[in-house]
């Protein structure tokens, strides 16, 4: 759906790093953690094209006024990086805009008793925040987040009030084990693998080194991946991606937007 | 004042408005189905469809450029097999002309896409891509030149009794040369302007942004070049006319109408507000309205100039 | 790490960096001296130039478009006698590249230009708008017929001994072949691109918003246009390349360098920034400094495509 | 010059017409009446062009600080009539905006004997009521204020504080009398019209009548005019205007950024 949303709150939670809640319509109670919407931060032709985010959290408030109906709301996690986030920083309380959502598939939760595992840096960290709020009660649930430095370290707190345990890793050591959160990974793995899901969301890199750990221990992993999107709603063909059976002779290509964002690791093509 | 009359007819095909989609920012009409009531619309036209299915180019396939986009999807489609089993029974459950866009790498592939086309009963009319402008070896050849295009437009006059609208590419000196040599070849229609030929770099990475190196040239940022081809080309042929290019509103369709177009496609907008046609006919219908003009049709080619 | 060399040479013009004015959006100089350090830039390029002076078309002569605009000025000039006489003494203050763009309405009055502008010591170099009707060929663009072009710029390279810059039009199928002609006709260099054709309409008294009709069309805009073509001449031809279109900032600059241009104008951002090219000097020096790259020449052409 | 600003205040004064402060170097009290200044009023290329606005006003205020010094600043009159005037509409307190200027030639205010005849309508009263805050304490001044309705008449308590009598006029009689102001003018200087001369500055059919009437009456009458303007500064030859010795084959342009915005009404081709 498309509709209008007003600005409840917008907040830095990091350098670098915001958090925006938005005024949405009860429909997306409904939305899937994986999902995505898309955002037109201003009207008019600059920029042009929506800016698709990743659902990080979804809620009610009680209205202001008794009588008024409860007031739902989305959150998106956001790395200012260009201008469009740079105008979406600068929004305040009470401002508009426009959002269309929720697209795209999200991910599947799977087998409850299997132990979940969730990989993830920067803003990746944001659909995962919302997968774990569904899972922590169901499922046994760890989260791995890695970052160059700590300030790229997001939600370690919020998932530690989900009960959820964090180990993290940055480049530089700043914070938590000094290295790649893949390694980290890979050493609880290696205690034991069997009955375990691994759901990542990040850099590239960093998913496609997840997959490996997860091939290597023969256990499912779902990745989410990114694209520069038009449409949103698999109408532009965009914002494809190579699946796993792609070669240059027979073209092998996925719509992140409508077969994804998110992908079994093992449908798409790493190299 | 009673209700204005908003229909056009182009080439036979009866349309309740002038607002139309564009080839490839539509998808086969399904893809919006749940934002629009494509019941509203003029016309729907499809993904540019071939013989055989097509993967389109390696990604990133878009890029954002100021007020625009460029786009080397690389005719990425379904083929006319999957496209009749598989599309087309949605479509043929709504009620609004279907305009089947399609492209071929020679002559013959175009005549036999027509002859194949010309058996579908839910296929309203034709429209040849002729300008391919991110696809190597594609299209481009027909249409940047006049005996090329000429030649081409007459295998698929000759291969269809449905109207056939050839879809001109602006990345050439002389649009109504190219327009000419169409109508001589007994088009229909045409339709103006597909993308313009653009490029972005990626200083960072030193290299293009897009897989394909260029891309096509499409968005609000294009509108002028269009709405001068369209004045041009309406202004010197006697078939009618389709404006495309850049349009996000109804005062752009009606400025596309003024130069000379009778029916309008809206392309790229709809990626930024899904509903835009709808949009643009209800606003459109409001103006005429506010204005009392009782026939849209009253406004094409009014432009003193 | 010292200062990086910024400077470029084009056709045995020396430039301290490779940012100039382009033609008819900086006056002749003088009228933006208070806001730019003229000394800092790489080159001024004069407005257009001819025999006669030139009034110009009538009101309004301008327009918005998105991310754009439209102008229809009619090459306003002073003609070359008030040019020497008002205008180049204050140019001969400026320690800095003078190029004067002139244009004719035959291959005649190009070539009279071209002796009479081989005269002054203070011309650094000729640039040759060839986007002009040719009356003796029933108006069409000296710019728009690889044959006519050729032998424009010979009559030109005939008349002068200084660096010859040939201004293509981006109104063309082929701009490459454009580029062909003029290098054949032993052009020194070529500058692209110049405005693209466009048109706006007011729709609410239904006339064109210019008086002329149509309009050249620049501005951030057509910025992907200029960059497809400026790669695709640059990978062309042997001679330097200068790319102007829709430049605003010193990456926009760079991204031509990338492209293979040797240098840049900048003509639209004039308006909206008066200081703008000083400041892509600025930036464009802090890039090379933040990028370790000591020599500004070593971007020309880097792409990888 | 070029200077970056900020918004000290930005309110309607009538529906559809605001007026807006903002801070300014001390070189902007060397402006004249009758100049202008262009306004970007969005980081950005949309919209592209800097927009022009006739000077209102120009003051100083008591910095927030004791020891910092003076703040200069410089108010706008302006009408939302488009995306410019829209979002310059929608600026907030301490926003920033990028103002050139001032720009043009102004009014030549002319011997101070003369008494001053000020006609204007809408926002054209802006340049007038600057120019009336100069001539009040040295001359006679009268100002006609013409418009649509009474919406349209601006500044007449502004002009009468000054000690300025205003006569006015709408078209629909809803504020002074019905008719065309100039129609009160030339009753005016039926009484008598020599020592007088006339600025005028609003929409082109009342310049171009007060220009008739200057001249039946033979009294010096000066014009601001407008033209859609690029760079404001004489050199994209985009804003002219015709001269009186203007004809098809001998074309006489003026620019309207650089000679003007303020002409001798005889310099002008009317019609
Ligand atoms: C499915 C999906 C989910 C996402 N979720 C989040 C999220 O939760 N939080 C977050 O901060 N970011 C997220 N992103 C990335 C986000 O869309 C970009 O950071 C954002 O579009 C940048 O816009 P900009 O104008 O600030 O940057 P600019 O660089 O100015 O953008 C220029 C163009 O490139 C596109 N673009 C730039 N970076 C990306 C990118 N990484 N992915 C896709 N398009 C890009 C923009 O959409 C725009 O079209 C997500 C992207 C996708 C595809
Ligand atoms: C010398 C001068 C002084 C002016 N003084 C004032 C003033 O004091 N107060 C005020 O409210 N307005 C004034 N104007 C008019 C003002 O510039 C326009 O109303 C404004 O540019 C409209 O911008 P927009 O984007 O809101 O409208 P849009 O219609 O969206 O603008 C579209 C384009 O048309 C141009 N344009 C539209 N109307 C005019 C106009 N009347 N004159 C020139 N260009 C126009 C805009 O600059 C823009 O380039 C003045 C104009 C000039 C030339
Ligand atoms: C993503 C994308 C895909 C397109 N695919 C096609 C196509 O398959 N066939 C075609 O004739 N035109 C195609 N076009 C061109 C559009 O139909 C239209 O001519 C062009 O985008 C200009 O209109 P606009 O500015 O409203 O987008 C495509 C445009 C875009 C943006
Ligand atoms: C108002 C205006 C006047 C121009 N006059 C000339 C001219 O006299 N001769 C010429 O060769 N180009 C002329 N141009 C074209 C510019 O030099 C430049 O090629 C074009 O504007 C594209 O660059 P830009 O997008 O940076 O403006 C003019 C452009 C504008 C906007
Ligand atoms: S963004 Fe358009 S198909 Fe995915
Ligand atoms: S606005 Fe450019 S010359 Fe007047």
């Amino acid at each position: 759906m498309q509709f209008k949303s007003m600005v409840v709150l917008n907040e830095q939670i990091s350098p670098g790093y915001c958090r925006i809640r938005l005024t949405a319509p009860r429909e997306i109670m409904h939305a899937k953690p994986g999902q995505f919407v898309m955002v037109r931060v201003f009207e008019g032709i600059d920029p042009l094209l929506r800016r698709p985010f990743g659902i990080y959290d979804l809620g009610s408030f009680e209205p202001e006024y008794p009588e008024a109906p409860k007031q739902h709301y989305i959150e998106i996690l956001y790395k200012v990086v260009g201008r469009g986030t740079g105008i979406l920083h600068s929004l305040h309380r009470n401002d508009y805009l426009d959002v269309l959502g929720p697209l795209g598939n999200g991910f599947d939760p799977g087998n409850s008793n299997d132990e979940k595992i969730l990989v993830g840096g920067g803003f990746g960290l944001a659909p995962l925040y919302f997968l774990a709020k569904q899972l922590a009660s169901k499922s046994k649930v760890k989260v791995f987040i890695g970052g160059r430095k700590k300030e790229d370290i997001l939600c370690v707190t919020e998932f530690e009030r989900l009960g959820i345990e964090a180990y993290v890793a940055t480049d530089d050591g700043t914070l938590g084990s000094m290295g790649l959160v893949t390694e980290v990974l890979e050493k609880y793995l290696a205690e034991g693998a069997n009955h375990r899901t691994i759901f990542a969301c990040g850099p590239v890199p960093m998913l496609k080194s997840a997959a490996a750990i997860a091939e290597r221990y023969g256990i499912p992993c779902q990745v989410s991946l990114e694209a520069n999107m038009a449409c949103g709603v698999g109408a532009c063909l965009g914002c494809v991606t190579r699946g796993s059976r792609h070669s240059d002779e027979n073209p092998d290509y996925r719509c992140v937007c409508k077969d994804g964002p998110v992908f079994a690791a093992t449908e798409i093509l790493w190299d | 004042m009673k209700k204005p009359d908003l229909s056009v007819e182009i080439a036979g095909i009866k349309m309740r408005n002038p607002v139309m989609t564009a080839s490839g920012t539509f998808g086969y009409g399904e893809e919006y189905s749940s934002y629009v009531d494509l019941e509203r619309l003029g016309g729907i036209v499809t993904k540019g469809l071939s013989l055989r299915p097509k993967a389109g180019n390696p990604m990133p396939r878009i890029v954002e450029t100021p007020g625009g986009m460029l786009n080397a999807i690389g005719l990425q489609n379904v083929g006319i097999d999957a496209f009749i089993e598989k599309k087309l029974p949605f479509l043929r459950t709504v009620n609004t002309p279907v305009i089947v866009n399609f492209f071929g790498n020679t002559e013959d592939e175009y005549a036999e896409m027509a002859e194949r086309l010309d058996k579908i009963p839910e296929v309203s009319g034709l429209e040849m891509n002729i300008s391919c402008p991110n696809v190597k070896q594609g299209g481009i050849a027909f249409g940047s030149r006049p005996d090329a295009a000429y030649s081409v437009v007459k295998a698929v006059r000759e291969s269809t009794i449905k109207p056939v609208i050839v879809k001109l590419s602006p990345n050439v000196s002389d649009i109504v040369e190219m327009a000419h040599a169409c109508a001589d070849a007994d088009a229909d229609a045409l339709s103006l302007i597909n993308t313009l030929t653009g490029m972005a770099i990626d200083l960072k990475n030193r290299k293009p942004v897009l897989a394909n190196v260029t891309g096509g040239f499409s968005g609000p940022a294009i509108k002028p070049i269009a709405l001068r081809m369209v004045w041009q080309v309406a202004s010197a042929v006697d078939i009618p006319v389709i404006g495309i290019g850049g349009i996000t509103k109804a005062t752009d369709a009606l400025e596309f109408l003024l130069a000379g177009a009778t029916a309008v496609q809206v392309g790229t907008a709809n990626f930024i507000t899904p509903g835009v046609t709808e949009n643009i006919v209800r606003d459109m219908e409001r103006y005429l309205v506010e204005n009392r003009i009782a026939d849209v049709k009253d406004l094409i080619g009014a432009l003193q100039a």
